[in-house]
């Protein structure tokens, strides 16, 4: 389990091969990658702000879940904080299986608890003022799907 | 003593990222209850608790969580990672 | 929409670099790598064979439908045929959105119908001797998750 | 005449990958049955049809689909793609 929080941009495409290339007895790996989307040209920049501390614990505790809860050959997590411009990576999310189901489901739960229950919080700076980027009650829905009855 | 962090929004109304707090409240509902008190920005930033979210000693709880032996307690909106 | 079939080897984390950084309006990647899986020690190399004209003609048309079913920016599939050795990339795919779930469901459409829709067939070598993977009950149960009522 | 195509093991219990068929078959099922009467090696390669899926001019069909115009033939195993 590798989990990575830094302020330095990073390469998605070296680090999803070198994880890739880390086991030769798993089939299935799925990555997910965020970006700074650019909405309508207005978009300057975007802040992150995290909880040193306790977002390595969270994002830990989040990856744990995820491997007790699939058959997973390894979880990879790399979220960056600071000041970012549009079309650059946020994070990404990698994981690897024998098969395809467990990679996928893995990648999707662990995207769904990222996005709500990782202390990070971003602040857009666009040409109509700055704002807080509000959690979104699908977000929080989304949660749902993952309880176990 | 307690160290009481701010981040996101509820840091910018309250204006400090970070603060060290006397305190004897039970819980964290007590403990904001005592920082509304103290002035304007503080009750301004607490004023919606169903807005905040809070972590005791890097661990997310619920206002009605136990004060006793905490070193940290964090007040911050919902998170957006990912 | 890149679709790409060929012999010989590509680098994942290349190709998926360049198809994120083709869009800044899109803030979700999805990636799935598929790979020669060893097991136990015995595999010695995997024979893909494909059905050249039909295979390109099956992947497009897979493509498209998710591109109809889903809010996606693009859709890659890149995918090998001929001998591969245990650790080698077979295909890829990626897909991209604006918000996460369009671009996960996709990926994993697109992985559910390239299983059993596009004509590839491998042949295992190993030192018990030679066999064409049988496809799976549960890869054409699969399938029955994207139908429509 | 239709160019017949075998992939996976039908190719190789056949024992070629192509061949160009003369035949007035109305449907694919009927070119199946013709190609059984030819020779043990196709009997044996079409004794079950279940196992086996056949495409008309490249797009995946049945067996029942007609032969009328039709330029290629192709059978095989189910599908391994991914």
């Amino acid at each position: 389990m590798q989990i990575v929080v830094q302020e330095q941009p990073f390469d998605v495409g070296d680090r999803l091969n070198q994880f890739s290339a880390s086991r030769t007895d798993m089939g299935a790996v799925v990555s997910f990658t965020g970006i700074v989307r650019q909405v309508d040209g207005k978009l300057s920049d975007m802040m992150i702000e995290h909880y040193p501390g306790m977002t390595e614990k969270a994002l830990t505790s989040i990856a744990e879940d995820a491997v007790s809860r699939w058959s997973l050959g390894d979880v990879l997590v790399v979220h960056r904080y600071g000041l970012l411009a549009p079309g650059e990576v946020i994070m990404m999310v990698a994981t690897m299986s024998r098969h395809r189901a467990d990679a996928f489901a893995a990648a999707d739960f662990l995207m769904d608890y990222l996005k709500s229950r990782a202390p990070f919080w971003k602040k857009e700076r666009t040409a109509d003022g700055n704002a807080w980027v509000a959690a979104k009650d699908e977000d929080e829905d989304a949660l749902n799907r993952w309880q176990t009855p | 003593m307690v160290n009481v962090l701010y981040f996101a929004w509820v840091r910018e109304r309250i204006g400090l990222p970070k603060e060290q707090v006397e305190t004897t409240a039970a819980t964290v509902a007590d403990l904001v209850s005592e920082l509304k008190e103290r002035e304007e920005r503080y009750a301004l930033a607490f004023s919606d608790l169903t807005a905040l979210r809070v972590a005791v000693d890097q661990e997310l709880t619920d206002f009605d969580a136990p004060l006793s032996g905490v070193r940290e307690v964090a007040f911050f909106p919902p998170m957006t990672g990912g």
